[in-house]
């Protein structure tokens, strides 16, 4: 495809719709999170205060230059999901870049990020930093495991890679969704889910109180600007891939907005239900009831 | 002990000669080399006005306050932050991280020990940054006014912002604290990370002065 | 026939035999194995001129009187397992000998002839 | 308990037995046979869990008074073993051997009233006090207001008054 | 031609002569018995001229002038030359080697040495039975007397137990001879021979004449008189017993087999018993002349059954046992003359040739020989032996062969490995005199020379893969030189070879030209880092150009043999180059066992493949009709111990980690493609025979099963070069399961990840490698923060690692997306799943390896650390530049592969449009991924430049630490077991059950051997037992 100025220009508004969006999701779930605890919560607007804020710090430090570009791969990694990712069906310019590269192309890229965070944490040399990584990789492997089950049952059951193919496959209705065609795909995919999205019982990685917040414990100002930018943006792409794959996919953004929402508070439902795995036990817990959805997703393909 | 597990168990920051892999030694002086030993720097404000006023609105909107309880006030943290008070309603959030904190609750009486503690806290936080003392401790020593090893008054060791009397005061004290403290950056008078930096060799004076066995570079970065 | 020439020959050059292997695996002491393969040599070459003995001739010695060099063929016995014998012997003796030697060189050394001393090489 | 003192009392000098409760009490012992007592209590009579060691000044008679209060976890009653030392040249035989927390006991008494005990493990090293220069701080002849004034810069205190005595000279100045 | 008496005269006359001297002459006597045994030589060699060249006849020289049976014959003919000549030679420098021995009073030992050749070369040429016993009677003798006069302290006694054995054992020949003459009437060979149906009697006497004949030749269990031997007495005369005598009983043997076919069968069973068990025993050995001694046995043992299987062999059979015989008779003798230069018989004391390279080299030239490797003649006996047994179809011969063969490796290897590697500081220094020097050296140029002849001769082996072991032996010459100049030559020779080799392969067969561009192409690269190292690195380049060469001949291969022979020689090369690490005495051992395992499935193959084709050619494998399962199963698990799949892969960790830094990148970015190598062509081959797809199917559960296990491993490793080496056997897990699904895109994912292993894998191995050259540790712990002081190297670990983990936009994606579509299209979904979560858990041991060492604190003592080499850097940074490319054009380089692999498997779903590759599945644009991550990583960057201009950069101890400051480096640096969490979730995986299994069967073995050996009680009369009972079961076997 040649380069064109107007699906750039559309790319970059979606990503500002997606940034904004994300950043509003995550405030209406710490609201929710409040009010399940019988609080007021914070104002819905205080996570744009808090971005502003973030960039508005006057000093900084670095340790390296790879704790300076952590960030940036951070920030590449998120952008790059978005840019790899169709957003709405059917529509050339609300794909994206997606005609770049399949499912599989998503799938590794996502290491791009946390690959490039490890090594930036890792330059600061603060031990909750390493320790935080190493659980983090660790548990990531183990979302895999299932994850990856989902996807070959759903690429089998598509007969294709491609998200775009996926996600058409998939109109016509509620009925032909994959988390009716290919329930137990969903299931694995989905428990998955809880996992990428690190909300509590997954949240060992951060694990406030433990180790206080584990790898970005010496970002600050407008490296931890950086950060919650592109965490909002890759919270909302997380979900967006389970709805392209699980579910539909979106037709306008109002299905879109909808959708993920629904699938990231899939994840903070849970999370303000359960209380933190150790890293054994949430390793060991996708080895069963998620793997075991997988495998059978598959068979029922085969 | 042996001198092996002692070496990691009791440091000291004294010069030291290692051998090199290469078979070559030479002197390591963890105060020069593993520190930063460099002055603290003053950063000015935004020199426009509007943009200025605006980004203070968003620093007094958005307070995230370090989780270090340095005395007993910090039993009066949890209900500032639960049901009862919800600070968070006011922006007000926890971190547990200096580096990512703008506000520093010193919660109550210092000891020296702990007083070392928060000084190097306090040079962790990053510019702009504020300090809420609570507690008539850290106004002018409260009970422990004649203790040998409690500090009288805060405000000569790092600048402080608002103080909250009482012993201890309530949360609805503290959070009339952070009311004064919003309205002060929104005036743009909560300036005294940069005055910590003007007055540096004062405080360092002060502090050294009870801190006895100073063991750290002058500034913290 | 049981007791003829050959049968007494045969049957005395097996049990020599035997009994020199039994000397040979009983004992223990050095000599008296060589002595045993020497019982034993002579057992073997006993057999072998059993094996030549045809009865009723005479020993292949051309005396011009009972054998000529033209009925040497009918009249006289076969004269090589002689000759093999005799080599046998000889070597037999230079076989003993050198036993014997070595049996010297081993008592110089340890003083001792029980041949269960000398298992320093094994396994 | 009784019977516990009264075979303690047949090997050893013990004096000044306070029953506090049944099932504490106090002995004082000279300060030769402290350590010796301690460890007949831990190996023969059970003693197996050291609860504390603290210290009195008592400026007036010039000694520190030091007491060992050790626990039978099995039958449940506590004996403190008092002994008193000599204020001017405080040293006292080390028992860091017995308990592995003693040291850190022992440690704290260096550091607040100057109490040697030989051989101890780190008892040199500052404890809570990082780098104390001046006289022991638990001493009773250090006078923490004066240095408390001299050290932290103290805040100008507004003139306080005896409540009573004041609003007696208030409402009634004349007697 | 010269009379064969005149041999008998000189011999007997002069020692008689001598004997008969006063005092006085028998000074000067040497001086007489080396001319007389000069004089042997030179009749010997006139016959064998006259053979060679001027093919005379066969002549039989009757005593006295009568024709048998009333004269003995002596028959000269071809054999009887070339074994009177070596005879005759092992006779001349056994004389050089006693020289020493011989002055102080001993002159008597030269008659004796003289009566003991005369003897052999009489039972060589000898054609009458019974003078046959007088002569080995008169051999049994003269050694019996040079025992006697031997000095060694329990020589006497060995000699004692040979004697009572030799009476014993000669008496039954003497029974057999008479008995023949009895039954016929003649004890002239040719006339018994010539008989068509024997009596029973004469059956009995030939059966007590092979037995006896056997009997000499030390069958097991009956040889324990021998070992005592070859340990107590002089080595100089286990030579003589080993290769001499025993090449004459052999020979005596082979010619009264003439009489005796029906004894073939037992002549079979009784070498292989003896080949196989005494090579069991030797394994517990730890006495040099006994293990020899057991070695000795073992050979003899194997050339003992070749002669029984003449019958089978046909015309092949003279080849065979002459190249299997020859390389006995050099190598052993050659060892046991090594064995004379030393004071202590244990096997590490071998160790102090260290310090004299020339007999080190001599040493392993006869072990290599011994084992059957090339160019030595052995390995052509043995090729030989092996195809012409499955010929005819005697798989359980060429199983036990093979058994035989490897146990002999173990052993002999250990004891090479002791020689390299052990400290030799307790053991006495080796005095080296000239008499003791020229034997060795002479042999070991004759083996070689041999070997090289031998390979010029075979046919199937071109005379251009000659010409690289040439060019070796001349960089061993050069040895003496500075590393960087011997390092300039190789990498001259290296290019320029490829330089002729490589270009012609683009057109022909662009598979091969791949190959061999890793292979030349990385061994010019990790070559050029050995310009890091200083002083004259004895003895690298000759191993490390060996093993180039192997596997050049590998690739140019056509025949199936010169195959094999690239295969061999690129082990032992590579053998030496792993056991040149400081700690890698052991791992070492245990690659050459797995390589020769392997290497002997492979033969194994090859031969039952030749069974039925009768082909050498390599692309015969392609018409197997039987069998084809077994084939394919033998040849894949030899090509699978150098790609160290699991269950074979215990080698690989310790191997690839204790190398040195630039070896391993060699042994394993290079070297294991070999193994891959191997496999394309077989799978090439046999890909399309319906009965080898359940193989291959297994082949990749193996290969999922692999990249799991080795991954896993990786990341719970804290030593840096051993993670790697778990990541390459996880690598290679991968390949092999891509090339296991036998389609387009399985093969592409497998070409893509042999180039990408290639190049990431050497990038990494270097770096690390030249890392752990400047901080001088391997522990990963102990290291911590050098990017401050080695940011080339960070940057090559980071695109290393970006690439190997398979994260766009670095080439590493292409293999993973292949992966995907490829595992779709085949539908091995599972073990494709557990491949894709074996590729994430990379991602733990790829952290834990940057992190560890250059993130993180840096510790004390590396503040001052410098750079990795700028040799190192540069073929780093070459390979980098090659990932770059293939990253951002990856279209140029699938594609020609691609259309490649379309003549095995044309239908394929893959294809190229522009920049897009399009698959049945997916779509992927390298380039346009590369670009987009590239514009987007630069804005944001630029981002966060214009928002944060006044960063401060402070050091490594400003961090927050609870408000504390840490104390050391060494309790800030988090590295240490960091995947403690995981391994208590999935450590069971990575238990080392393997090894444990491994462990388990060579305990069993040893066990088994050192239990076995206890029947040798040292006792005469137990062996006496020994041999009486040998006789009672083979005369029960023959009653039946």
């Amino acid at each position: 495809m040649e380069f064109d100025f107007k699906h750039l220009g559309f790319t970059l508004l979606g990503l500002l719709i997606v940034l904004n969006w994300g950043l509003l999701m995550s405030a209406l779930m710490q609201k929710i999170g409040a009010r399940v605890a019988r609080r007021i919560g914070i104002r819905l607007y205080q996570p744009w205060i808090d971005l502003i804020k973030n960039y508005a710090i006057r000093s900084q430090i670095s340790h390296g230059i790879m704790f300076y570009l952590g960030p940036v791969f951070r920030f590449s990694g998120g952008v790059g999901i978005f840019l790899f990712m169709p957003l709405i069906v059917g529509s050339v310019m609300w794909s994206n870049y997606s005609f770049q590269g399949d499912l599989v192309l998503i799938m590794y890229f996502q290491f791009f990020g946390m690959l490039g965070m490890a090594l930036g944490a890792g330059e600061s040399g603060h031990p909750n930093s390493a320790i935080g990584i190493s659980r983090g990789l660790a548990q990531f492997t183990a979302i895999e495991a299932p994850l990856t089950l989902a996807i070959i049952s759903l690429a089998i059951q598509y007969n294709t890679l491609s998200i775009v193919d996926i996600v058409e496959a998939q109109q016509g209705g509620i009925q032909n969704w994959s988390a009716w065609t290919n329930p137990f795909a969903t299931i694995a995919g989905m428990l998955a889910a809880l996992g990428s999205m690190g909300h509590s019982p997954f949240n060992l990685v951060k694990a406030p109180n433990e180790i206080p917040i584990g790898p970005p414990t010496e970002y600050h100002g407008t490296f931890l600007g950086v950060l919650r930018t592109n965490a909002a943006i890759l919270h909302v792409m997380e979900a967006a891939l389970f709805m392209n794959l699980f579910f539909g996919g979106a037709n306008n953004w109002f299905e879109f907005i909808l959708k993920t929402f629904l699938i990231y508070f899939w994840s903070v439902f849970v999370g303000v239900v359960f209380p933190r795995f150790r890293i054994e036990q949430s390793v060991a817990w996708f080895f069963k009831i998620p793997l075991i959805a997988g495998v059978v997703a598959i068979i029922l393909f085969m | 002990m042996s001198d092996e597990k002692n070496k990691f168990e009791n440091p000291d920051y004294a010069k030291r000669t290692v051998i090199g892999p290469d078979g070559k030694s030479f002197v390591v002086d963890p105060m020069q080399d593993y520190f930063l030993d460099a002055r603290p720097k003053v950063y000015e404000p935004v020199s426009i006005p509007v943009v200025e006023k605006f980004l203070n609105w968003a620093r007094s909107e958005s307070l995230w306050v370090l989780g270090f309880g340095t005395g007993c006030g910090s039993i009066e943290i949890p209900p500032l932050m639960t049901p009862r008070f919800d600070a968070f309603r006011f922006g007000v959030q926890s971190r547990a991280t200096p580096r990512q904190s703008n506000v520093f609750i010193i919660s109550g009486y210092l000891s020296i020990k702990t007083l070392k503690r928060v000084v190097r806290s306090y040079e962790q936080m990053q510019n702009p940054k504020y300090v809420l003392a609570l507690g008539s401790c850290t106004i002018n020593g409260g009970m422990y006014f004649d203790s040998y090893n409690t500090i009288n008054r805060l405000d000569h060791y790092i600048p402080v912002d608002v103080y909250v009397a009482g012993c201890m005061p309530r949360p609805e004290a503290l959070l009339a604290g952070f009311n004064k403290l919003k309205s002060l950056i929104r005036e743009g008078k909560a300036e005294n990370g940069n005055k910590y930096v003007k007055d540096f060799d004062w405080y360092k004076a002060n502090q050294k002065k009870i801190i006895k066995d100073w063991n750290m570079p002058d500034y913290n970065w | 026939m049981l007791l003829s020439i050959e049968n007494i020959a045969l049957a005395s050059g097996i049990l020599l035999i035997l009994i020199g292997l039994l000397g040979a695996l009983t004992n223990k002491n050095i000599i008296r194995m060589i002595v045993a393969f020497s019982i034993f040599d002579t057992g073997v070459n006993i057999l072998i001129v059993t094996f030549g003995y045809m009865p009723g001739r005479t020993a292949p010695i051309i005396d011009g009187a009972k054998v000529t060099a033209q009925n040497i063929a009918q009249v006289a016995i076969d004269p090589v397992p002689q000759a093999l014998v005799l080599t046998a012997i000889v070597i037999g003796f230079g076989v003993t000998a050198l036993m014997l030697v070595f049996a010297l060189k081993m008592h110089e050394k340890r003083k001792s002839l029980d041949i269960n001393d000398y298992t320093d090489l094994k396994w | 308990m009784n019977t516990l003192i009264d075979r303690l009392a047949k090997l050893f000098s013990i004096s000044d037995v306070v029953h506090q409760r049944p099932n504490l009490a106090f002995v004082t012992t000279p300060m030769e046979n402290t350590i010796h007592l301690i460890t007949h209590l831990r190996d023969r009579e059970s003693f197996s869990l050291f609860v504390m060691l603290s210290c009195v000044d008592w400026i007036e008679d010039n000694q520190f008074q030091l007491t060992y209060v050790l626990n039978n976890p099995t039958e449940k009653i506590d004996v403190g073993i008092r002994c008193f030392i000599n204020r001017d040249s405080a040293t006292m035989e080390s028992a860091h051997y017995l308990w592995k927390q003693v040291a850190t006991y022992q440690r704290e008494l260096k550091e607040m009233y100057g109490i040697d005990f030989p051989g101890s493990p780190r008892v040199d090293e500052s404890f809570i006090l990082e780098g104390w220069d001046n006289i022991p701080p638990m001493r009773r002849d250090f006078d923490t207001k004066k240095y408390s004034e001299e050290t932290f810069f103290p805040r100008e205190r507004p003139q306080s008054n005896d409540p009573a005595q004041y609003m007696k000279s208030k409402l009634y100045p004349d007697e | 031609m010269v009379s064969p008496y005149f041999l008998l005269g000189i011999g007997l006359g002069l020692a008689f002569l001598l004997g008969l001297l006063g005092q006085k002459a028998r000074k000067s006597s040497s001086i007489l018995i080396l001319v007389a045994l000069f004089s042997f030589v030179g009749i010997s060699f006139s016959w064998l001229w006259q053979f060679l060249q001027e093919n005379a006849s066969v002549t039989q020289f009757f005593s006295a002038g009568f024709k048998p049976p009333f004269s003995i014959a002596l028959q000269v003919g071809l054999h009887e030359a070339v074994l009177t000549s070596m005879i005759n030679v092992m006779g001349l420098f056994s004389f050089v080697s006693l020289w020493r021995n011989m002055k102080d009073g001993n002159e008597k030992l030269g008659p004796i040495l003289l009566i003991l050749f005369m003897g052999l070369n009489m039972l060589v040429l000898t054609r009458d039975i019974f003078n046959v016993f007088v002569f080995l009677e008169i051999t049994a003798i003269a050694l019996g007397g040079l025992i006697l006069f031997d000095e060694k302290k329990h020589a006497r006694s060995a000699g004692f137990k040979y004697l009572i054995a030799s009476a014993l054992i000669s008496t039954i020949y003497l029974l057999g001879a008479v008995l023949i003459y009895f039954s016929n009437g003649s004890l002239y060979l040719d006339d018994v021979m010539a008989l068509n149906n024997m009596s029973p009697m004469a059956i009995v006497a030939v059966f007590l004449l092979i037995l006896s004949l056997v009997l000499e030749l030390k069958p097991f269990p009956a040889n324990g008189w021998a070992l005592d031997v070859y340990q107590g007495a002089n080595p100089a005369i286990g030579a003589i017993v080993s290769a001499a005598i025993g090449s004459t009983m052999l020979f005596l043997l082979y010619k009264l087999m003439g009489m005796a076919a029906f004894m073939q069968e037992f002549l079979i069973a009784v070498g292989l018993i003896s080949f196989i068990a005494s090579n069991l025993l030797a394994l517990v050995q730890k006495n040099a002349n006994r293990l020899l001694g057991y070695s000795s046995i073992g050979q003899i043992g194997l050339i003992i059954s070749i002669i029984g299987l003449k019958d089978i062999l046909g015309d092949q059979f003279l080849f065979v046992a002459f190249m299997i015989l020859i390389t006995h008779f050099l190598a052993k003798a050659g060892l046991f003359w090594l064995s004379a230069m030393l004071k202590s018989d244990e096997l590490k004391a071998w160790s102090v040739f260290r310090k004299k390279s020339v007999l080190l080299v001599l040493f392993g030239i006869f072990i290599f020989a011994l084992i059957g490797f090339p160019p030595f003649p052995s390995f052509y006996g043995k090729w030989t032996l092996i195809i012409n047994l499955a010929e005819t179809h005697n798989y359980y011969l060429i199983a036990a062969i093979l058994i035989g063969s490897f146990l002999e490796a173990i052993y002999l290897f250990r004891w090479l490995g002791y020689a390299i590697k052990v400290d030799f500081t307790e053991y006495d220094e080796v005095k080296i005199n000239w008499e003791k020097l020229i034997p060795v050296l002479t042999f070991g140029a004759l083996l070689l020379a041999s070997g090289l002849y031998m390979a010029h001769l075979m046919p199937g082996i071109e005379d251009i893969t000659l010409w690289p072991l040439l060019f070796i032996l001349a960089i061993y010459l050069l040895d003496f030189l500075p590393a960087y100049i011997k390092n300039t030559i190789s990498i001259a020779a290296l290019a320029y070879f490829s330089f002729i080799i490589l270009p012609p392969y683009y057109e022909k067969d662009l598979l091969r030209f791949i190959f061999l561009g890793i292979f030349a192409i990385g061994g010019i690269l990790t070559l050029i880092a050995g310009y890091a190292y200083k002083g004259k690195r004895r003895g690298f380049y000759p191993v490390a150009l060996l093993m180039y060469a192997g596997l050049i001949v590998l690739i140019q291969a056509e025949t199936t043999l010169s195959f094999f022979f690239g295969w061999e020689i690129m082990t032992a090369g590579s053998y030496f180059l792993i056991i040149r690490g400081k700690r890698s005495m052991e791992h070492g051992l245990s690659y050459m066992l797995f390589s020769i395992g392997g290497a002997y499935a492979i033969l194994a193959g090859l031969g039952l493949t030749f069974a039925q084709t009768h082909n050498i050619d390599i692309l015969s494998l392609a018409s197997v009709t039987v069998h084809a399962k077994l084939i394919f199963l033998l040849l894949a698990v030899g090509f699978l111990t150098k790609t160290a799949a699991l269950g074979l892969h215990i080698w690989l960790p310790g191997a690839h980690a204790e190398a040195e830094s630039d070896v391993s990148p060699m042994v394993s970015a290079i070297l294991l493609k070999a193994g891959v190598f191997g496999l394309f062509i077989l799978m090439i081959a046999m890909g399309k025979n319906p009965e080898v797809a359940s193989i291959a199917y297994i082949l990749g559960w193996v290969g999922a099963l692999t990249a799991l296990v080795g991954n896993l491993a990786a990341a719970f490793q804290e030593d840096a070069k051993r993670l790697l080496a778990y990541s390459s056997i996880a690598q290679l897990g991968y390949i092999l399961f891509a090339l296991a699904m036998m389609s387009h895109l399985g093969w592409m994912t497998a070409m893509v990840y042999s180039l990408n292993h290639f190049m990431y894998k050497a990038i990494l191995f270097l770096t690390i490698g030249a890392v752990v050259l400047r901080v001088g540790t391997h522990s990963m712990y102990k290291m911590g923060g050098l990017i401050q002081r080695m940011p080339l190297a960070f940057i090559a670990v980071l695109v290393g690692i970006i690439a190997l983990s398979g994260v766009p936009p670095l080439s590493g994606f292409a293999g993973k997306w292949f992966f995907y579509n490829a595992v779709l299209e085949k539908g091995w979904y599972f073990q494709g799943a557990i491949v894709f979560f074996s590729g994430i858990v990379a991602f733990l041991y790829l952290f834990k390896l940057i992190y560890s060492v250059f993130l993180g604190q840096l510790k004390d003592n590396l503040r001052q650390v410098k750079d990795i080499s700028i040799w190192f850097a540069i073929p780093i940074y070459v390979l980098i530049l090659g990932i770059m490319f293939f990253s951002a054009k990856p279209e140029w380089v699938l594609q020609p592969l691609s259309d490649m692999l379309t003549q095995w498997y044309p239908n394929t779903s893959l294809s190229f449009d522009g920049l897009y590759i399009n698959s049945n599945f997916g779509y992927w644009s390298g380039t346009g991924v590369m670009i987009t991550i590239m514009i987007m990583f630069i804005v944001l960057l630029l981002w966060l430049w214009i928002l944060s201009r006044k960063v401060v950069k402070v050091k490594q101890f400003n961090i927050v630490y609870s408000a504390e400051a840490p104390q050391r480096p060494e309790t800030t640096h988090v590295s240490y077991n960091i995947f403690a969490g995981y391994y208590k979730a999935l450590g069971w995986i990575v238990a080392p059950k393997i090894s444990e299994l491994w462990n388990k069967i060579s305990d069993f073995v040893v066990s088994v051997a050192h239990f076995g050996r206890m029947i040798y009680t040292g006792n005469g009369q137990t062996y006496l037992v020994h041999i009486l009972a040998f006789i009672v079961v083979t005369f029960l076997w023959f009653l039946n």
